[in-house]
C-alpha cells in the first residue's frame, strides 16, 4: 500500500444501500469495525474490492464503497483468487458466512490458504445459516436442533481457525462482533499482513440461534495472555480446540512468500529480456527447427 | 503413378518410438512447404501400451484426416488389434511389417484389397545391424520411408541431428547410420512401390500447431493476461503453453484446485480489469455453468475455452465428439445469455479466441468457444496466421457519466459502461442477485423483466457483427449440408470431390452458433430445396438446436449423426450425398 | 351479494403478526372443508422487514391465487409500498387500514375502483384496550374479518385456543378478548360490507400442505430411505421435512457440504441398493450436472428435485420462475438419458415423485422433478391424496444371469438387471467411462455407439408407460394453450372460465417434459389450429423446446412468455385469449 | 463385520482386468497391499464397496472382485457418504490420488473427516497428476516444474496427514507403497478401525517423476518409533511437517462416534414406537389441527 493521500472517516464507506440484517444481528458490528479500520488505513476505495459468496453476512460488499462484488455461493475466494493474482496493487478483502466459507466454499479455503494469497478473509461465523432460514452449519454445535436437524445436529463441529493454521494460512485470528475495538484493530493487522488473513469472528444470529447465543459466545470469550506469542504454531493450534473458553485475538502470524510474490518471480524470469513477445514471435515457436 | 497426398500409419508400443517418428514426418513436411495433418491414438495403458501416428502430408489443400491411409507401418500385429476399425488402409495400400512377427494377418479386416503390397521389413535386425541398437527401429523405419515415397529427405536428416544434437557423439552417429541402413534396404525393394512416391516442389517452411496451441496464441494476441484452469483431457496443452508463454507477456497463471474455482477466477480477474481466461473439457464445463451464469448476470466478460470429448461423464476422455453442445447453449439455470463459438479447423482456433475475447469484452459476456479433441490435439500446417485481427477493448464509462455512475445503465445495444478497480469514482457494488441500474439488490419483478431484456438485448449486435460462417459448394445446390465444428474437414473435401465432378451439393459451416445467424441459415436454406444435418451426437443435439430457430422442410431434411470415438470420414459424407441425391432428384420432379 | 369465493391479503411488518394471520384463516378454512391457497411475501429485510399473506378461501374448485384480492389489511402504508405491482385488489375491494396511519393512498396504484369500500379500523387501539397489548392486533383482526366475511368463526377460535394453550392463562384470555373485541367492532360497520360474506357449508376438515411437504412424504411413500441435501430456497422444507420424518420411517439423512457432495451421495446410496433422493434450486442443480451425466453412465437411479426460482445466477431466490427447463433437460456433457418430471400443483408434486422413484428404479436413470417456488411454498387444501399410486422396485438378476453377470447387458428395453451389495456374487465393478456390458472401459466407437443406444432406448418404454398429461377444454377448442408446471392453476382457470362462456378455448399441460410425449401433443395439435405458447420465461425455454419436436403451424402459433418474479394471473391468460381468438377466427375464415 | 464364513487368498479379490498404469507404477503395491489386507480380513466381496474418483489410482475398482465404483473426479468420499450412511452394514473403501482427493475432492475430504465417515480412504499420492500426463498436484513441491508449471510451481505443498488430524479423521497413517508389509498391516488396521481412516501413500509415478522420485522418497522415508503413542494428537501433528525425513506408521488413532452412529442413534430415537409410519398416517400431520 502506498502513501495514502487522504484521509477517512469510517463513515465515508458508507453506501447509500440500508443493510438487509435483523436489527440486532452480528454482522453489524462486523461492518463497523471493517469502515474503522479501512478509515485507519486509509484505504482508497477505488483501490479496494471487498468480495463474498451468499448468505446474510455476504450481502457486506454492498454496504461498502469500495468496488465490490457479492457473488455465489461458496466462491468468494475462488474471485479473490483471480482479482489479487491478476491484479496484485489492489487491496483484496472477502467476507461470508461458515456455510458459505466452510460448507460449500471449504475447498477454497483450503487453497488460498496453502497458497497463502494476499487476502483478508473475514469469515462471520453465526454457527448457522442465516439467510436460507435457519439450517445446520459445519460450525454448529453437535446435538442442536435445526430446521434440517429436527433430532439433532449429528455432526462435530469444525474449527475453523485450526483448519486455517494447519493449511497454511500466515494470519489468524479470533474475534467477536461485539468487541468493536479489538476486532478493529484484528482487522487492519489482517489487511496489513501481506499473505493470508483469516479472521474467524463470531457473530451471533439473533433470529435463528436467539438471544441466547450472544450470552453463550459471550460468557466464553476471553482474550490472549499479555505476553503471547503469535509466531508459535504449535501454540496457536492449542488455542483452537478449547470448549468452555474461545480465545479472541490475533493466534498466529508468520512471514513467507505469497503466492502473488510467486508468481511475480515467475514473469521476472519469463521476462528476462524484458520484452513482451508479439504474435509473430511466439508462432516462430512453431515453425519447424531444424 | 505419383501421388500428391499421401497418408501414412505407424504403429507399435512403447519403445517403438512411433510418436516420434510422426512428429519427424510432420516437421519434415512442414520444413518443405507441404500441407500436414498428424494425429496420435493411444491403447488404455497410460504408458508402454500401443500407440499409433497417422500423417497426412500433401502438395495440394487438405481439410482433415485421410479416410484411408495408403502406407502402414506395422510393427507388431498385436499392438495394431487395439486400433482396429479405427485405423482402415487404403485397397491398394503398402504395408510394412516387421519381418520376425509371424501373426496371420486377414487384410480384409484392414481393409486392403487384392491389390495391397505385403512387404515383410527386418526393422529389428537392420537397427540392430546398423544402429548396434533395436532402438533405432523408428530412425530405421524414417529413412525406408523417405525414399521409398520421397517424403523430405534432407530435412528428415536434419530432424535426426537435432533431436541426438544433445546426446554423446556415438549415439547420432548410429542414428544416421539406420537412417542410411534404412535408405538403403528401401532401393532394395526395387520397382514394386516405386509409383507411390510423392511428387512435389519444395517451398517456403510451414507453422504446425495444434488447435490448442492455436487458441493459446489467439489468447495472448487478444490480450489476455491472466488464465485460470484445471488440467482436463484434451485440452491441458492450452493450459500448458500458457504456463510458459502468458509470463513471457507479463501475465499470469494460476492452476486452481478445481473448475468451480477456475471460472470463478477468471470472472475476479476479469471484474479487476484484466483479460482472463479458462479452458476446460465436459466434465469441468459442467461444473462451470452455475458461475456461468454469474458473468451474465453480473456482465462480466469471461472467455472459456472448450474442448469437446466424447461423453456422457468421463466417457471417452481422448477421442472426440460434439456432444457438449447442449450444455454450451443452455447450461446454468435462468435465462442466462452467452455466446457460443465453434471453430471448425486449427486456425479456427486461434481466430475464435480472438473473437471470443472481442465479443466478451466489448459486450461484457461470457463467450464459450466450443473446440472438439480433433481439431484441439492435432497437428496441421499453417500459414502464418493473420496477424492483423483486430483487438478489443471494453467500453469505459466518460467522466460525465462517472458523476452518477450506473454500472447497469440501460442502453439502446445493451452494453453499459464498465469501470474497474483502479478508475477513481467508478466503484459499484456487484452481485448475481437481479439488481436495478446501479447494481442494487431487488426482487421486483418489473425490474427483472427490464433487466432481462437489456441483457438479452446484447445478443442482437453481436449477431449483426459477427458473420464468422463458411459456406462451400455452388449456390444452385441439389443438397446442402448442414454442419458445425470438426465436421467441417471431411464435409468440405468431400464437397470439394462432389464439386469437382459435376454433383451440386454445397455445406453451410457456422462458427458463430449462439447468437443463431438465422438470417445466412434462412438464405441458404432458400436457395436449396434437400438438406442434411451432419453430426458427431447420438442425441443429435445440433439438429434439434436447428430446430429451434428454422423451419427445415419436413420430408426434406435428413440426418446424419451418430456417437463420437471416431473422427467423421468423407466416406461417410460421400454415402449420405450418394444416397440422398438422387432421391432428391425424383422428390424435385414431383414437386415440379 | 354473498360469495363463495374470496381472497384476503394482509400486509404488515416484524411484529404485526400477519403470517400467523394468514395460517389461522387457512386451517380454519381447511377445519370446515374449505378450498384454500395461501401464499406469502418478504421484503428483503432478513427479519422484521415488510411481509403479507395472501389467503384465498372458496366453497368451489380454485386452482391458483387469486389475481385480485377482495379484502386487503392494512397495517401499515410504508409496508405496504413493497408489494406494489405483487398485490392488486379488486375494483370493488374492502380496504380496511389502520387509523393511525395518516398516509394517503392512490386507490388507482392498488386496483381499487370508485367502488372500493375504505375503513379505517383503530387496530392498535382496540388490541391495547381489549388484550392490553398491541401484540394482539393481528387476533383483533382475524376476529373482526371472520364476523364481515363469515370465515369459520369457531375453528379460528380453537386456533387461537391451541395457539396460546402452552403460554401462560392470562395471555390466552387476553388474545380471546382481543378476538371478540374484533367480532364486536364489526358488528359496528353495519351493512356496508355485509354483501361480501362468504357462504358455504361447512364440510369435512381437509389436508393443508405445501408442494414442498407434498413431495417429501411421496419420496417416504415411494421406499426413498435416504436423503442427501444442501438447503436452499426454496427448496429447503424438503430436507426439513425429512430429517424429521425420514428417521421415523428408518432412513437416514445427511446434510452435505455442498450440491456437489449431495448428489454424489444419493448417487452411493442408490448404487448400494437403498431408494435416494436430494432437492435442490436452480443453482444446485447447476452444480449437479456432472454427476447427472454420471448416474445416467453408470446408471444409477436417482432422484433430483428441483424447485424453480427465479435467475439467472442468484436471481430472484423468494420468486418462482419457469427458467430451470433448459438445463434439467439438456445440462451436462455427451448425450447424457434423463426424464424430466414438471409437476403442475401440490397435489402433483406428491405423485410426481413417487413417479420419480418408479421410473428412477425401473429404467434406472437419473429423473428430475421440476417444480417451482409457487407450488412449491404455497399452502393448498387437497382430500386425502391417492394412496394407492403403486410403487415400483429395481430389477434384480436371476441366478442364471448371477453365474455371468453382466450389468450393462444389452437388452431390447435397455434395461438390464442390476444387482446392489449383499448379492452374493452380484459384484461389478463400474464407472463413468464408456464401457461393455461387462462395465468394463472402453474408448471404442462401436461399442460407444451401442451403449449409447442402449442407454437411450430406455426412454421408449417410460414414455409409452406415463402418460401424465392434462387437458381442459373442447375437442373442437378454436385456440389451443401449451403449457407446463404452475402455469396451470390460472390458465386451467382462465379456460373453465371461458368455456362457462361458450367460449372454445383448450389447454395442454404436460407433467411429463422428457420423454417428449409426442403422440399426445400431436393428438392435441392435430385437432386445433391456433396455439398459444404460455410461460415464465424470458428466452421462452418452454416454446424453444416444443419446437425441437413439433412441427408448430407458423403464422398460427403464438408465444406469451414473460420473466418471473410474479405468477401468472388469470387476467393475463384471458387476455391471451381474447387477444387471439378474433384474429383466430378470422384466419380460419381466410383459410376456409 | 461379522465373523466370516470362508477364509480368502489375496488372489481371489483379483478381476481379469489388466491394471493399465505403467510397469514400474507405485499403484500396484497399493493394489497389493489392498488384496492382503482384505484377505487376511476375510471381506466378504459381496458386502464390501470400493469407490474411486479419477485418476490413474482411481483404476484401482476395476481390479478388485468387490463392489465397485470408479466414479467421477474428485468425489469418491462424496458417493462414499451415500454408501455408508446408506448401508452402514458394508464395508466400504474409497481410494484415489492426490489431485483427486486434495485438489477437487478437497472438501469433500475434509468433510468426511469432520463426520468421522466409517471409511478406509487410501490417498495414492504421487505428487503429480499421472492420467492427465503431469501437471502440478496439490503435494507437488514447490519450485518443481511441470507441465502446467514451466517456471516452476508457485505453490507450497499440502500435507494430507496434517489435513486429515487437523479437520477429525480419528485415523492417519503414512505408507510407502514400496513396503508392502507394512503397508498391507496399515491398510488391514484402517479397515478394522471404527471411523474415518485415512492412510496417505506415498506412491511413485514412473512415468512423470522419473525414476528419481522412487529413490528420494525411499532415502525420506522412517518409520515411527517403538514406543511411539498414537493416541495423542499434538505428537501426531509433529510428525507432519518434517521435510528431511516421512515418517511412515500409523500417526494417529482415537475413539469417538462415527457419523453412522449418530445417524443411527437419531433413528432409535425418531421410532421409538418402533413402527414405520404409513403414508397415511405422516399425512395426518397436515390436518388442520384445532
Ligand atoms: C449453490 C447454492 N447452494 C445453496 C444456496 C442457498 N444458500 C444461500 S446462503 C446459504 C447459507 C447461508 O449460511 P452462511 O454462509 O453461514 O451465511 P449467513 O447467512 O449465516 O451469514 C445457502 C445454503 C445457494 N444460494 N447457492
Ligand atoms: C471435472 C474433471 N476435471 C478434470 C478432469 C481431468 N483429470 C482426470 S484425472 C486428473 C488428475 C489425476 O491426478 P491424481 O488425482 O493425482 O491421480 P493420479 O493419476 O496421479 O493417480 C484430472 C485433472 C476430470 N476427469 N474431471
Ligand atoms: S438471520 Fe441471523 S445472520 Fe441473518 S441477518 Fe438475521 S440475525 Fe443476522
Ligand atoms: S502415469 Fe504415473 S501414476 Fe499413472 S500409471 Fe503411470 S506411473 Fe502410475
Ligand atoms: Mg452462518
Ligand atoms: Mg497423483
Amino acid at each position: 500500500m502506498s502513501a495514502p493521500e487522504v484521509t477517512y472517516k469510517p463513515g465515508d464507506f458508507k453506501t447509500d444501500l440500508k443493510p438487509v440484517w435483523c436489527p440486532g444481528c452480528g454482522d453489524f458490528g462486523v461492518l463497523n469495525a471493517l469502515y474503522r479500520a479501512m478509515a485507519s488505513l486509509s484505504l482508497e476505495p477505488w483501490n479496494t474490492v471487498i468480495l463474498s459468496g451468499i448468505g446474510c453476512s455476504s450481502r457486506l460488499p454492498g454496504y461498502v464503497a469500495t468496488y465490490g462484488f457479492n457473488s455465489v455461493h461458496g466462491r468468494a475466494l475462488a474471485l479473490a483468487t483471480g482479482v489479487k493474482v491478476a491484479r496484485p496493487d489492489l487491496t483484496v478483502i472477502a467476507v461470508g458466512g461458515d456455510g458459505d466459507g466452510m460448507a460449500i466454499g471449504g475447498n477454497h479455503l483450503m487453497h488460498s490458504c496453502r497458497r497463502n494469497l494476499d487476502v483478508t478473509y473475514i469469515l462471520m461465523d453465526n454457527e448457522i445459516y442465516g439467510l436460507t432460514k435457519g439450517q445446520t452449519a459445519p460450525t454448529t454445535p453437535t446435538g442442536d436442533k435445526t430446521k434440517s436437524s429436527y433430532w439433532g445436529n449429528p455432526e462435530p463441529a469444525v474449527d475453523p481457525v485450526e483448519l486455517a493454521i494447519s493449511t497454511g494460512a500466515t494470519f489468524v485470528a479470533r474475534g467477536f462482533s461485539g468487541d468493536l475495538k479489538n476486532l478493529t484493530a484484528m482487522i487492519q493487522r489482517g489487511i496489513e499482513h501481506r499473505g493470508f488473513s483469516f479472521i474467524n469472528v463470531m457473530s451471533p444470529c439473533v433470529t435463528w440461534r436467539g438471544d441466547s447465543q450472544y450470552q453463550l459466545l459471550k460468557a466464553k470469550l476471553q482474550e490472549l495472555p499479555e505476553d503471547y506469542d503469535p509466531t508459535n504454531r504449535a501454540s496457536a493450534v492449542k488455542y483452537t480446540r478449547e470448549t468452555d473458553v474461545l480465545t479472541t485475538g490475533v493466534l498466529y502470524e508468520a512471514g513467507g512468500p505469497t503466492i502473488g510474490d510467486r508468481v511475480e518471480h515467475i514473469r521476472m524470469m519469463a521476462q528476462e529480456g524484458g520484452k513482451v513477445p508479439t504474435t509473430r514471435e511466439i508462432l516462430e515457436r512453431f515453425m519447424p527447427s531444424m | 503413378m505419383p501421388r500428391s497426398d499421401l497418408s501414412i500409419a505407424m504403429v507399435g508400443s512403447g519403445g517403438d518410438g512411433v510418436v516420434t517418428m510422426g512428429d519427424m514426418i510432420a516437421q519434415a513436411g512442414a520444413r518443405d512447404g507441404l500441407n500436414v495433418i498428424k494425429v496420435e491414438a493411444y491403447g488404455p495403458q497410460i504408458r508402454g501400451g500401443e500407440s499409433s501416428t497417422t500423417v497426412r502430408v500433401a502438395a495440394n489443400d487438405i481439410y482433415a484426416q485421410a479416410d484411408h491411409v495408403d502406407i502402414l507401418v506395422v510393427f507388431n500385429w498385436k499392438d495394431f488389434a487395439r486400433f482396429k476399425g479405427e485405423i482402415t488402409v487404403a485397397p491398394d495400400a503398402i504395408i510394412l511389417s516387421e519381418a520376425k512377427d509371424e501373426t496371420e494377418v486377414d487384410g480384409a479386416d484392414l481393409g486392403a484389397g487384392p491389390n495391397a503390397t505385403w512387404i515383410k521389413v527386418p526393422f529389428i535386425d537392420l537397427a540392430k545391424e546398423s544402429a548396434g541398437t533395436t532402438l533405432a527401429k523408428n530412425i530405421v523405419t524414417l529413412g525406408l520411408l523417405s525414399e521409398l515415397f520421397n517424403l523430405p529427405q534432407k530435412p528428415l536428416k536434419r530432424a535426426i541431428e537435432k533431436k541426438f544434437s544433445k546426446k554423446k557423439a556415438e549415439v547420432l552417429e548410429a542414428n544416421i547410420k539406420g537412417f542410411t541402413a534404412g535408405i538403403d534396404f528401401a532401393k532394395t525393394l526395387g520397382e514394386d512401390v516405386g509409383d507411390r512416391r510423392l511428387e512435389y516442389t519444395p517451398g517456403e517452411p510451414r507453422l504446425l500447431m495444434s488447435g490448442n496451441e492455436a487458441a493459446a496464441v489467439g489468447a495472448i494476441h487478444a490480450g489476455c493476461r491472466f488464465f485460470a484452469g484445471y488440467p482436463i483431457t484434451p485440452s491441458s496443452e492450452v493450459l500448458h503453453f500458457l504456463s510458459e508463454w502468458l509470463p513471457k507477456a507479463g501475465g499470469s497463471v494460476v492452476q486452481t484446485e478445481d473448475e468451480l474455482a477456475a471460472i470463478g477466477a477468471v470472472i475476479g480477474g476479469s471484474f479487476a480489469g484484466v483479460k482472463s481466461m479458462t479452458a476446460t473439457s465436459g466434465p469441468g464445463l459442467a461444473l462451470m455453468t452455475e458461475m456461468l451464469g454469474l458473468a451474465a448476470m453480473a456482465e462480466v466478460p469471461a472467455v472459456i475455452f472448450d474442448v469437446q470429448r466424447g461423453g456422457p461423464s468421463t466417457g471417452l476422455p481422448t477421442k472426440s465428439e460434439q456432444s457438449d453442445l447442449w450444455q454450451a447453449l443452455y447450461g446454468s439455470h435462468g435465462d442466462a445469455p452467452r455466446v457460443v463459438l465453434a471453430p471448425a479447423d486449427v486456425e479456427d482456433c486461434f481466430h475464435s479466441t480472438v473473437d471470443a475475447f472481442n465479443i466478451a469484452e466489448e459486450y461484457q459476456i461470457p463467450v464459450i468457444v466450443l473446440s472438439d479433441q480433433n481439431i484441439a490435439q492435432r497437428r496441421e500446417t499453417l500459414s502464418m496466421l493473420t496477424l492483423d485481427h483486430e483487438v478489443k477493448e471494453r467500453l469505459a464509462p466518460t467522466a460525465e457519466q462517472l458523476e452518477d455512475y450506473k454500472r447497469y445503465e440501460i442502453t439502446p445495444n445493451g452494453v453499459s459502461p464498465m469501470t474497474w478497480p483502479g478508475i477513481k469514482g467508478g466503484q459499484y457494488q456487484t452481485n448475481g442477485l437481479e439488481h436495478d441500474e446501479y447494481g442494487r439488490p431487488t426482487s421486483m419483478h418489473l425490474v427483472h423483466e427490464k433487466m432481462n431484456e437489456k441483457r438479452y438485448r446484447k445478443l442482437r449486435p453481436i449477431r449483426d457483427d459477427y458473420h464468422f460462417i463458411r459456406q462451400y459448394g455452388p449456390d444452385d445446390a441439389d443438397l446442402g449440408i448442414l454442419c458445425w465444428g470438426s465436421s467441417k474437414g471431411p464435409v468440405k473435401e468431400a464437397v470439394l470431390k462432389a464439386n469437382a465432378r459435376g454433383v451440386k451439393v454445397a455445406a453451410f459451416v457456422p462458427q458463430v452458433l449462439y447468437p443463431f445467424p438465422k438470417h445466412e441459415f434462412e438464405e441458404f436454406l432458400r436457395r436449396i430445396k434437400e438438406f442434411i444435418v451432419i453430426e458427431l451426437s447420438f442425441s443429435a443435439q445440433f439438429y434439434k438446436y436447428l430446430r429451434t430457430f428454422l423451419e427445415l422442410p419436413e420430408g426434406h431434411t435428413h440426418i446424419f449423426k451418430r456417437s463420437g470415438g471416431k473422427n467423421l470420414t468423407v466416406a461417410e459424407v460421400e454415402e449420405q450425398i450418394a444416397a440422398i441425391l438422387p432421391r432428391a432428384a425424383t422428390k424435385r420432379e414431383v414437386l415440379v
